[in-house]
């Protein structure tokens, strides 16, 4: 057992598919012999070379664009976006021109957008987003977001597996800041398959992403303070999602919290909060929360974005209005 | 010869496709390529097997040149289950992967990076291929086209972009869509050459096209041409194509590429009147099998709406 | 009082601006002479000039980036997208560039997007979409949706007197088949403001766009057909929403359906089955159902389209399952 | 005079940054524009109070010039609830609209076509605005760019692109970005006129950013104008900038813009040394007193996150 940081476990998984799917390219701005903004593909080229690691010019249409020519003809591009923000430039090839294909035509478009996401780094409106409502409301698209490094390295296989377009999205904080003890083997997970990772059954948390982390934070402090025992779900699949799980967890605990990142008004969370009231509605003790960043441009002063992102703290007291509703 | 034929196919078939669209047979409106058969019979013509390429709306004689069949064509507009997008798709956006015809999107300027990148891989995998996208005049205002031609030259990608300028893009004329004097000359700009030719005259865009083909298919790199043309009908057949002054149609009916593909060939004694009767029978006789057959069809079954979406890994 | 069609309701809104706003400026591929794809802007060169309503090169992203522009420089800027579908070549002047600027400067972007949407017309995965959930998920921009002549009509004067920017959402199938008579008098619809098409206690459907006609064949079906008495609403504005008058819907009838010509995973619907949740569960007698296109590329078969769109058919099955649930 | 004042007063206000960065007390990177100064100085001392600009990242002579002062630079760059932005946006994204100067976002190439709205809408009000806007060499990759340069060609907007070469973005080279010998050959194929100069040599892009602005403001189009410079640190102070070989910064060394103004400005008798040391004396004052200043000021209260995403009728 070795311990890795989220970033490694992206790495590693980049790695092993470089090494066994001999049609596999990864490419992107920078991420070369400088191994991207984020050092996330760090020594890829060195080790592969610059036939399977390269550098494009800034072009995130024609990049995509590229992906879906070279997926269609047996290779597996793995894109990387310098930021999550920059794919706005972008979205038809997406959403029009990877999503639709396979319905269209029968031709599989096997894909990675690597999508680094989220705020709290202090990176302003244009370095900080969280688009996964843009990405899930693609049909013909799947998402991903690992919250851990054995589940990115893990989830990268996975999606570079699969015969469709997959964006995988990465947290910029969890980059260096969360680690893990891993083994050697590396198996893909399925996709769509969530984890909870914490027990409970006074409520529970379904989220994803950097905020997994925030809720984890939260529910330790809640069994602390007040003796709460709070469930996580770390949903991992954003699209598509585990409906079985959450249901799962609504059942044992009546009493449902939704974090997200993400802005309010047609945001993931409302996603997963509808897709719980329809199924399990009677299972309901109180109506299931939201909890999600406002639906402002992602600040740059940290007195702001503090406020903005939603954090343990937060989750904390939603909690607890929610139990003692 | 087989250029000559390709492009009597492609104006039969849409002045058969007018037909049913008149009839009010067809969901949405036809979408002719009247008037620009020359360049894409000439591109399908100069390929190779391992060739790759997006057409736009108005290139249906590469698909009849790169192995589609006026049935499918026909079965494509009518959205029947067996066209080649299932009727999921409708009008012009088809393609078959195994004729290396990519399946458009209608967002312009959106598939030259498609193809691109799909000769990057095959080049990859060995083999010769070299990529051709078709755009028109307006189509070339969009950020798609430059990042598109910038990356194909940065990675030597040996990629044709054929701008078919047939003067307006809908209603709007060249004019309001660009202020340069040749659309050609942006090569230059992403260090690449550009080359102008008549798209109306059979013989010199075969050659032109033949030419490039070759050159890049030896030396990879991409490559601009400009063929000027023109739409001898509106937009869509919805359109009352008002905007077009008589005089303009007035030359290039004159220079009608059909027209002017068979005066070539009847000087340079390639061709008899008795062998084009023929032809043109027989393309007749096709084109109105397979409409029928196509026009007798079932459309999809509603039950089949949501398969497909994903691919089952 | 004259009949006038929905696209007529447009042009004459369109033209109230032209006249009464000498800032204004209408621009868009074909719009001008032509008087666009849909005829819309018909009629309106001729009399306002080329100066002020004029063709533009195909070139999304410019175009919305120019109406920044103008509208941070004292101009009123109304500009056409062909199909909604060709947006997606520039969200991010949207979503970045022109959502976030009054946020970030102060600076007031006036500026009216017009968006002709969904489907029905048998145009295929690329004429046909409904993208309000992107457009509702932007911070600082407005979207509005109008589903009858005079709201269309005064929505665009509202589009076009507010100082953020608002994309206005056109539905094709509306444009000539559907008619009202109107008065002379043109005045500003207020934004945010749902309106009650129908009423009644059995149920209420909440919607907006070609579907609101939908659900008022729906509901007089199932009047004559078992006597229930449902309310429609019609949301008008997708954002900001009328949250009070979807709640008064909701206390009126306890059951709830929303519907949505768009995709379903993080639609539209989802938004307003949450915000109803969230402010009157116990108001609740079943939960909140959608109904949705699936997410499925639109399809142009008449035989897939039909079964993609949701129609009164579908609307009256849905209602009679939550009215007898 | 005024131009090497600026080029002086950027270059000490990003030393400054990057030493508050190296304190760790800035939120994000610094992102310096050192060694390029001499281009924004020449605009902005070129200019005309109802001009407008698209400003980079890499602009801040262009700010100063344009009467923001070094206390407001500050502020953005901390975050401050006085910052131009009020603290929302950070580092390089701020300008003034009264200052004529559009706040960028960071979407590379997307400020053009808004810069081109802008000077439309100016000249309807009868001003003689021109418009700049600055891109970098990576920049011109983007479909912005091009959308951007050809709508404003078709409606002849008075509108300066002028691409700062710095042969890389961010760690890429120019050989990978584009294939075209000069960037300014882009500009035959929007029919507009395109430039090269030095742009490390004050007087030389200063002359011509000057002619260019007077020629397009009396005979309203765009021009490009591509100004060889270099950035002399990394593309923010987090990036080591190995990539860069140690022979060309030693050229570019020797031809700092700001000692190839001192030079320029001996030889012709303009400036004496006692003035030099002036300058920078007064410069290094208001910095100091400025940096200080916004250290000491406050972030924007948190309560105020939710005002003013929209603005109130
Ligand atoms: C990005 C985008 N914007 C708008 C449209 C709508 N549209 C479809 S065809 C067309 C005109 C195309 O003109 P041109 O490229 O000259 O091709 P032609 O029809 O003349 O062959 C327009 C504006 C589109 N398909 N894609
Ligand atoms: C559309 C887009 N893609 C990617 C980025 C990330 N990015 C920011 S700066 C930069 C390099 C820019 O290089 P250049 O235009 O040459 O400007 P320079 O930094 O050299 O002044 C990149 C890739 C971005 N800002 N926008
Ligand atoms: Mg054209
Ligand atoms: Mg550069």
């Amino acid at each position: 057992m070795r311990e890795i940081t989220y970033l490694q476990g992206i790495q590693e998984g980049l790695r092993e598919v470089l090494k066994t799917d001999p049609t596999s390219v990864i490419y992107g701005q920078d991420v070369g012999a400088f191994g991207g903004a984020f050092k996330v593909t760090e020594g890829l080229q060195a080790e592969f070379g610059e036939a399977r690691v390269f550098d494009t010019p800034i072009s995130e249409s024609a990049m995509l664009g590229a992906a879906i020519g070279m997926a269609t003809q047996g290779m597996r591009p793995i894109v990387e976006m310098q930021f999550a923000d920059f794919i706005t430039t972008a979205m038809h090839q997406l959403l029009n021109n990877a999503g639709t294909r396979h319905y269209r035509t029968g031709d599989a478009v096997p894909m990675v957008v690597r999508v680094p996401s989220g705020g709290g780094t202090g990176g302003g409106p244009f370095h900080s987003e969280e688009l996964e409502t843009y990405f899930c409301h693609m049909p013909g698209v799947k998402v991903v977001y690992p919250a851990f490094p054995s589940d990115a390295r893990s989830l990268l296989l996975s999606a570079a597996q699969d015969p469709n377009p997959v964006v995988f999205m990465e947290n910029k904080t969890l980059y260096r800041s969360v680690k893990e003890r891993v083994g050697d083997d590396l198996t893909a997970l399925p996709l769509g398959k969530a984890s909870v990772r914490h027990e409970g059954d006074d409520a529970v948390v379904i989220t994803y992403g950097a905020m997994v982390h925030e809720a984890l934070r939260a529910v330790s402090e809640l069994h602390v303070t007040e003796g709460y025992e709070v469930m996580v779900v770390d949903l991992r699949s954003l699209k598509p999602y585990d409906l079985d799980t959450i249901l799962a967890a609504t059942a044992a605990t009546s009493r449902v919290l939704v974090v997200s990142e993400g802005w309010r008004t047609c945001g993931y969370a409302a996603e997963i909060a509808t897709a719980i009231n329809e199924s399990a509605f009677h299972l309901l003790d109180a109506p299931v929360h939201r909890l999600t960043a406002p639906d402002v441009p992602v600040p740059f002063a940290k007195s702001l974005e503090d406020r903005y992102r939603p954090a343990a703290a937060d989750i904390v007291k939603a909690l607890r209005d929610l139990i003692e509703l | 010869m087989k250029l000559l034929r390709l492009m009597i196919q492609a104006r039969r078939v849409d002045e058969r496709l007018i037909k049913i669209c008149r009839q009010g047979r067809l969901r949405g409106s036809a979408f002719a390529g009247i008037g620009q058969e020359a360049i894409s019979a000439a591109v399908a013509v100069a390929s190779q097997p391992d060739d790759l390429f997006a057409p736009c709306i108005r290139n249906l004689p590469l698909h009849l040149g790169r192995g589609e069949t006026p049935l499918g064509v026909f079965r494509q507009a009518l959205g029947r289950a067996k066209s080649p997008t299932g009727g999921r798709d409708g009008n012009v956006h088809y393609g078959r992967l195994d004729h290396g015809v990519y399946t458009m999107i209608s967002h312009l300027g959106s598939m030259i990076s498609v193809v691109a990148g799909g000769v990057m891989a095959k080049r990859r995998q060995g083999k010769d291929t070299v990529g051709v996208a078709f755009v028109g005049d307006g189509a070339t205002s969009t950020g798609d086209f430059h990042e598109a031609l910038n990356f194909a030259a940065v990675f030597d990608i040996p990629l044709l972009v054929i701008i078919e300028n047939n003067h307006y893009a809908y209603s709007t004329p060249t004019s309001h869509q660009y202020r340069c004097h040749r659309l050609a000359d942006r090569a230059v700009g992403y260090g690449i050459d550009g080359y102008s030719a008549d798209g109306n005259n059979p013989a010199e865009i075969y050659i032109t096209v033949r030419d490039i083909l070759n050159d890049i298919r030896a030396n990879p790199r991409p490559a601009l041409l400009e063929a000027d043309t023109m739409r001898m009908r509106g937009h869509g057949e919805h359109d009352d194509f008002k905007y077009v002054p008589e005089t303009l149609l007035q030359v290039y009916r004159r220079r009608d590429p059909i027209r002017m593909g068979i005066r070539g060939m009847q000087a340079a004694k390639l061709i008899t009147d008795d062998q084009i009767e023929a032809m043109e029978l027989e393309i007749a006789d096709e084109i109105d099998r397979s409409a029928r057959q196509a026009l007798s069809e079932e459309e999809p079954l509603a039950d089949t709406l949501t398969q497909g979406v994903y691919r089952d890994a």
